[in-house]
């Protein structure tokens, strides 16, 4: 997961592997980053509770 | 209600988000993956200084030098020591395995007295002195009442200082009776002492011949010394030496030789004399050996050519005429041919005609005392112990017939004949052996028909055990006098087991004792000295080891050192002034005379074949024994490590196979994995089928070193005692037990 | 995985076993027991869950009697070097969390126990069933955890063990040589413990690399041939029989190709 | 009692009945659990496992269940990638037996191995070579991504709705699914993959090894599409279960059939893909290796050549046709026993591709083996099954999971 451990040595399996698993961890995290910010400014400017 | 169930679910997020990001999750991930790879419960072997010690292995008689590895005060591994002239380096799996014996549950941690029944396993534990004099009260009575004969001792071997104390110890009290376990060796002595003369036992230059022509000897399944024959079957393949292996089923000996010679089973004297009709009439034989130093060979010559043509050897062994030719002529033929027989490991002693016929071939091609062949090894005397003085108790008790009449004008030849031995305890109404001391032998469960040998124990008042480790004997003793476990006591080994060299080995403490035990050897000197008079006079040392060290003498040093000595010197004398019978000639019909008393020597005396127990009708096959390296069937049984190398095919949970050519399994209509019940005359035992194409139809072989009540659960329980199913069958003149087999019949379960 | 990648020093453990030699007594087995701390249960007659680094196997030729043949085979880790020596052998390629490696200075195949959280996966890969679980606790019966060796922990329930060619023999062996000042072992300075305890001699160990090595000659023979050779896998355990049936039965073959082997 | 939890519009039974319902499966659920305990605290030896027999009944279920919840992501793509817009009506319910599925594969892994404790050193000293790694890193962050995708689900319970920061979340969420969706069908993709990968590159193992492309095997791709073919057949299948259960229409005809029709043309292309593959492996990889078909179907009975022909003709091309045709689609039942056939039969695939592959003796002196789960690999791996269930039953009763039940069962 992180290059850490005294074996790791970088090669292009990794660079592939790692490179395709942070980008979508990445997507997931800002994803959701973006979904918990934008609705506690939607919740702050006291929109939502019923439907609108 | 509504703001409560928001600050709650507000509050629980927040915990389960707080806790998420905090180090504490992540803290605890790697330290319950430090704790999994750090469990308490599984040990860590403390490091420390390293050393070796040499010493060597008594768990068989083949006497391996070993050098064991310890880390401080512990003994953790077991090797071989490189150039020694039995093993070089080489160890077997039991061996290998010794250290679970010596730290194993089935030490015997301190003197034990028998609470409960015999046999049933409940003992006190008791102080060395309460147990000592324990002895010495019963000895001192019998003693008193003028019955010091009725005390027996039987131990593994009588070599050696250890046997000797005992022996002397018995001289100085009182009787006869030390007797040895019995095993191959038995036969050879007596075959050569009537041949060669003298007392000697059989040397075998295994490393030096040529061709090798084996009546069901296990070579490499622990005949002899079985690393040494191990390491000689692959100088034969090194040197293209032949190997042909003549039994009726294809043990590991027979699979690893040039030439496996399937033969109808019990007839292998037939076979050899068969071959010696070859030999003698196509004049292959050594003319020099046969002419100059044989005695007799001419009446030989007569029987031979008139009754053992290879039509007729053909007829009884089932071996055809064409490969009886072909054998006879490439062993005639071999610059150094060595026969030799003894079954499988040589346990039993088997049919001295045998011995007496293979001994002949080795005889008619002059391989005798020369390189390859067999040689008459006189036994090591380094034991110069002043002569007993004997009270008038102990002359008397010594002048009694032993209660296994080896000696007696009847079996004059025998040494010892623990077989007859049992015959006469169960036979008499009061047991002849009031008392009975067993050291280094496991006879309740290594003799055949142990039933009868458990009844012959019942019936002896006092059964005292040296035993350090829990076998069948010590739980049918009332009293355990644990010895200190081979790797904790000093002792010399003189080596015998076919060995052409003279090698004494040191046995030495390499662990300091781990329990409450005491050597053997001070367990007599103690005794001795609780008893007093004549006998304390006949042990004149203050202990073992003193009394080990002035034997030893100048040798101490040397063998405290390397762990063995071997005589450079040592050799046996050409033919010239090789024999020692009357007629100071080899004497090929040395047995024969015997069973005939004296009189003219005809074919029967030649070969007798030893009739097995049961009738044909009843028991229509066979069932033999087969040994394996890997199951120890002496006196010592199967440690954990070694059991672990056991096939599935020969024991699976607590069942053993019995192995089945496919076409005997056909007509009882059982197929691989089957439950079967096998019926002998002594006994019964639910087994279960391997089929195996190596093995003769009709014949059924099942491995020893099975059936173990005790010691642990690693090995009791598994399998069946085989000597439970056979019984001993007597060789009529020499009382030697000759069974090879019993027969059986077989019901599918 | 790939470090000191230098193939100038580098060495090619492995072991060339007698057949014919071989008398199938198994003290190969225990000596690798007592060497490696090798756990043993109350029964081990289920050999489908019993831990033998080298394992021995009875083969025979099929053949009714008289004509039966029995041959016995010693298999421990065969050290697979992979296709093309790159250590891809079966297993280490397939290990989650890189805890069975190939050591490209020695061509030792290792397996770190505190790593392995066994998922099994290098079992699933290793067709010569060379790797062995922990399915239990290892127990020693009270006392005889003494006679453990410490150069060798004993492993933990739950992970896999397999033989390791006596890996710390040759830690031990090259410690002693640089404190002596020296690069190189001597052929007999390393020796596995089932290699050393052979009474037969049937095992002769030591770097297929180097010309002065016994093995290096050895596996030349025309007797000589390795397990399942035609999956690729590289071994580094060479056999060596003079019978025709044992070579074949080292490999699997159509019934067209039945002619055996090249020689 | 519970009826300000139930969403408007719509009937459910009675909170008794529900609770009985849920006690039932929390026996089952709890045998489940006591035999994981018990495979935790003893360890492996409470399974029939042994060192032949590595990978067993619990790899099987995990292949399983992970292919038979492919239909969450293939479902999503086609819904937020492709844009089939109907599917909108069965994608809820889909990512529900998709989180089911994933979930419940983690569950077994974390039994299946021998130190759970230790399970996350496979993140931490990753080795990236391993298919198992692969399927670990994909597997975790495609169950994420379903975890995202029902959470919106949840926030839209009645009373959770209520809480303006649940609303907005659920509300921003659904806006950028369709991001959340591609990614996860890209991890789904690979992981899916890797799985058919694990038996795929084991070069040692002739029935599993099969050649392919880069650093996959044929396997890799045969098993995503594998996943996409019959995952959405097990969403399909669930529904039907779940309307036959709740006496209720609860998806229109409509967006089964289009479902149902993908599934099949999937499942077509996927099942000639395999008959090429198993004839190239039959033809040449196991020839090239020593071995002719018929040795990897002994005529041992467990292992026959049955179950290849079931596998492909009964369970492959069979479903593959009725589900191709529209009368086949159309017909009902017709189309429930090709649905029913398809699941099967990915299945039998997965067992034969970890069972099989075990089984299957290479080295010449060795046997076939047999081993027999024991009953706590069952326990364990119906657990899931009972624990399904149980989130099924409480989604089902509390969330909006059928957009169209409302119109199809109105409330007099």
């Amino acid at each position: 997961m992180f290059p850490f451990s005294f074996e790791w040595v970088w090669d292009a399996g990794h660079v592939v592997f790692m490179g395709g698993l942070w980008y979508a961890l990445g997507i997931i995290g800002l994803g959701m980053t973006y979904c918990i910010i934008k609705a506690v400014i939607d919740t702050s400017k006291g929109n939502g509770g019923h439907h609108h | 209600m509504k703001l409560n169930r928001r600050n709650f679910l507000s509050l629980g997020v927040g915990v389960v988000a707080g806790t998420t990001l905090s180090p504490l999750p992540w803290k605890l991930m790697d330290d319950v993956s430090i704790w999994s790879q750090n469990w308490p419960w599984t040990p860590l072997p403390p490091d420390g200084e390293v050393t070796f010690e040499k010493s060597v292995c008594t768990l068989c008689p083949g006497g391996c030098g070993i050098t064991v590895r310890k880390i401080d005060d512990r003994a953790v591994k077991i090797e071989g020591i490189e150039d020694h002239p039995v093993n070089d380096g080489g160890v077997c799996l039991l061996g290998l395995s010794g250290l679970q014996l010596l730290y194993g549950p089935t030490r015997i941690k301190s003197p034990l007295k028998r609470v409960g029944e015999r046999g049933e396993g409940k003992w006190q534990t008791i102080s060395w002195n309460q147990a000592l004099t324990e002895v010495a009260a019963k000895l001192g009575e019998l003693r008193s009442n003028d019955r010091s004969h009725t005390v027996a001792c039987i131990s593994g071997s009588d070599q050696g200082t250890v046997p000797g104390l005992l022996n002397r110890f018995l001289a100085a009290y009182g009787s006869p009776n030390y007797i040895c376990t019995p095993s191959i060796h038995d036969s050879y002595e007596i075959a050569l002492s009537l041949m060669h003369g003298g007392r000697s036992s059989a040397g075998f230059d295994v490393e030096n011949t040529d061709f090798v022509l084996s009546f069901g000897s296990g070579i490499i399944d622990g005949w002899m010394s079985p690393v040494r024959m191990i390491k000689a079957n692959s100088i034969w393949k090194n040197e293209n030496s032949k190997v042909v292996q003549i039994e009726p089923r294809l043990s590991n000996t027979a699979a690893k030789s040039d030439t496996w010679v399937p033969i109808k089973p019990g007839t292998d004297a037939a076979l050899a004399l068969g071959l010696a009709h070859v030999i003698i009439k196509e004049s292959l034989y050594d003319k020099d050996f046969v002419e100059n130093y044989a005695f007799d060979f001419n009446a030989f010559k007569t029987i031979v050519l008139e009754s053992f043509a290879p039509d007729d050897v053909a007829k009884i062994t089932g071996v055809d005429k064409k490969t009886i030719l072909s054998l006879a002529k490439q062993f005639a033929g071999a610059s150094k041919p060595l026969a030799i027989c003894g079954r499988g490991q040589g346990k039993t002693p088997g049919s001295i005609d045998e011995v007496a016929a293979v001994h002949a071939l080795n005889a008619l091609v002059g391989n005798i005392n020369k390189p390859g062949g067999v040689w008459a090894v006189s036994q090591p005397d380094y034991i110069k112990w002043p002569e007993v003085q004997m009270d008038a108790v102990a002359s008397s008790g010594m002048k009694r017939d032993r209660v296994d009449g080896a000696g007696s004008e009847k079996f004059s030849n025998a040494n010892y004949l623990l077989n007859r031995w049992v015959g006469a305890v169960n036979s008499s109404d009061e047991s002849p052996v009031q008392a009975l001391f067993i050291t280094d032998a496991d006879p309740c469960y290594t003799l055949s028909d142990t039933f009868a040998v458990k009844k012959a124990f019942d019936k002896i008042p006092f059964v005292v055990s040296f035993s350090s480790n829990i076998n069948e004997t010590a739980l049918n003793a009332d009293l355990i006098l644990p010895s200190h476990a081979f790797l904790e006591r000093y002792e010399d080994v003189p080596l015998s087991a076919g060995l052409t060299k003279s090698v004494i080995a040191l046995s030495k403490p390499v662990v300091k004792p781990q329990f409450n035990t005491k050597h053997v050897g001070d367990a007599i000197i103690e005794i001795a000295k609780k008893l007093g008079g004549s006998i304390e006079e006949a042990f004149p040392w203050d202990d073992y080891e003193t009394c080990l060290k002035a034997t030893l003498g100048d040798k101490w040093d040397a063998l405290v050192e390397n762990g063995y000595g071997a005589d450079p010197d040592f050799g046996v004398p050409a033919w010239e002034g090789a024999f020692a019978t009357a007629s100071m000639k080899f004497e090929f019909l040395g047995v024969a005379r015997v069973r005939s008393g004296e009189k003219d020597v005809q074919a029967k005396h030649l070969f007798t074949p030893v009739m097995i127990e049961g009738n044909e009708k009843s028991y229509p096959i066979t069932l033999m024994p087969y040994d394996s390296l890997r199951l120890a069937n002496g006196s010592i049984g199967d440690p954990p490590f070694a059991i672990k190398t056991v096939e599935d095919t020969v024991l699976k949970h607590k069942d053993v196979f019995i192995e089945m050519n496919p076409e005997t399994a056909e007509a009882y209509d059982i197929s691989e994995g089957d439950y079967a019940v096998l019926n002998t005359p002594k006994g019964k035992a639910r087994v279960k089928i391997h089929l195996f194409d190596g093995i003769m139809p009709g014949l059924v072989a099942m491995p020893t070193g099975l059936g173990h009540t005790g010691p642990d659960e690693y090995l009791a329980g598994k399998g069946i005692n085989f000597n439970e199913l056979i019984g001993p069958v007597e060789d009529a003149d020499f009382g030697l037990d000759a069974v090879w087999a019993i027969r059986a019949n077989l019901t599918k379960a | 995985m790939k470090k000191e990648h230098t193939h100038e020093n580098a060495k090619k453990f492995g072991m060339v076993i007698d057949l014919d030699k071989c008398t199938g007594c198994g003290a190969c087995m225990v000596a690798c027991m007592a060497e490696n701390n090798v756990p043993f249960k109350k029964d081990e007659s289920e050999k489908l869950d019993s831990i033998t680094w080298i394992r021995v196997y009875k083969l025979t030729n099929g053949k009714s009697f008289p004509d039966t043949e029995i041959c016995y085979l010693p298999k421990p880790c065969m050290h697979c070097s992979g296709i093309g020596e790159h250590g891809h052998s079966p297993c280490v390629s397939v290990c989650p969390a890189t805890a069975t490696d190939y050591d490209h200075t020695t061509g030792i195949v290792s397996q770190i126990y505190t790593r392995c959280f066994g998922c099994r996966y290098c079992m699933a890969a290793c067709p010569y069933h060379a790797r062995y679980f922990n399915w239990w606790d290892p127990v020693w019966p009270e006392g005889m955890e003494k006679s453990l060796n410490p150069d060798v922990s004993p492993r933990m329930r739950g992970v896999v063990e397999k033989c390791s060619f006596c890996f710390h023999r040759y830690q031990a062996a090259m410690d002693k040589a640089y404190t002596e000042g020296r690069r190189e072992l001597e052929e007999d300075e390393y020796q596995t413990a089932c290699t050393q305890a052979c009474p037969a001699g049937a095992i002769t160990f030591g770097d297929l690399n180097n010309p002065d090595h016994k093995v290096h000659e050895l596996k030349k023979s025309p007797n000589a041939f390795r397990l399942l050779e035609r999956l690729k896998t590289n071994p580094k355990v060479y056999y060596l029989s003079s019978r025709d049936w044992v070579r074949k039965a080292g490999d699997n073959y159509l019934e067209a190709e039945n002619k055996v082997k090249k020689k | 009692m519970d009826s300000a939890l139930i969403p408007k519009g719509v009937k459910r039974c009675s909170l008794g009945l529900f609770t009985l319902g849920i006690a039932v499966a929390g026996a089952v659920l709890l045998w489940g659990v006591y035999a994981m305990l018990l495979c935790w605290i003893k360890g492996l030896n409470q399974t029939n496992m042994n060192d032949y027999y590595g990978f067993a009944l619990w790899i099987w279920a995990d292949l399983a269940v992970i292919a038979l919840g492919g239909g969450a992501f293939f479902t999503g793509f086609l819904r937020y990638v492709i844009g089939k817009d109907e599917l909108k009506n069965i994608i809820n319910y889909a990512v529900i037996i998709g989180f089911i599925c994933y979930s419940s594969a983690l569950l077994i892994l974390a039994i299946d191995v021998g130190q759970p404790l230790r399970s996350w050193f496979i993140f931490w000293h990753a080795n990236v070579h391993s298919m198992l790694t692969e399927v670990a890193f994909c597997l975790s962050c495609y169950f994420a991504v379903l975890t995202i995708e029902f959470i919106p689900l949840i926030l839209e319970n009645r009373q959770v709705d209520k809480v303006p920061f649940f609303h907005n979340l659920s509300h921003n969420m659904h806006e950028v699914m369709a991001i959340f969706a591609a990614t996860g069908a890209f991890l789904s993709f690979f992981h899916q993959g890797s799985l058919g990968g694990v038996a795929g590159v084991l070069y040692g193992r002739p029935f599993g090894s099969r050649e392919g492309l880069l650093v996959w095997p044929w396997t890799f791709f045969l098993f995503t599409w594998s996943a996409a073919a019959c995952g959405p057949c097990f969403t399909i299948l669930v529904t039907w279960i779940t309307e036959k259960i709740t006496k209720k229409k609860l998806v229109k005809d409509n967006v089964i059939r289009l479902l149902a029709k993908i599934s099949g043309w999937m499942l077509a292309t996927y099942i000639i893909a395999k008959i090429i593959d198993t004839w190239y492996w039959a033809t040449v990889t196991a020839p090239s290796m020593g071995f002719t078909l018929m040795d990897f179907y002994s005529n041992n009975a467990f292992y026959g050549i049955w179950i290849l022909v079931l596998e492909i003709f009964i369970c492959g091309i069979i479903p593959a046709l009725i589900l191709i045709t529209k009368t086949g689609r159309n017909n009902s039942k017709l189309l429930m026993t090709a649905v029913i056939l398809a699941v099967i039969g990915v299945c039998i695939n997965r067992w034969v591709m970890v069972l099989q592959v075990m089984a299957m003796p290479v080295l010449t002196f060795e046997n076939w083996v047999l081993y027999i789960p024991s009953w706590q690999e069952v326990a364990t791996t119906i657990l899931p099954v009972a624990y399904g269930v149980i989130v099924l039953a409480l989604a089902y009763r509390y969330l909006p999971v059928f957009p169209q039940e409302k119109e199809l069962n109105p409330i007099d």
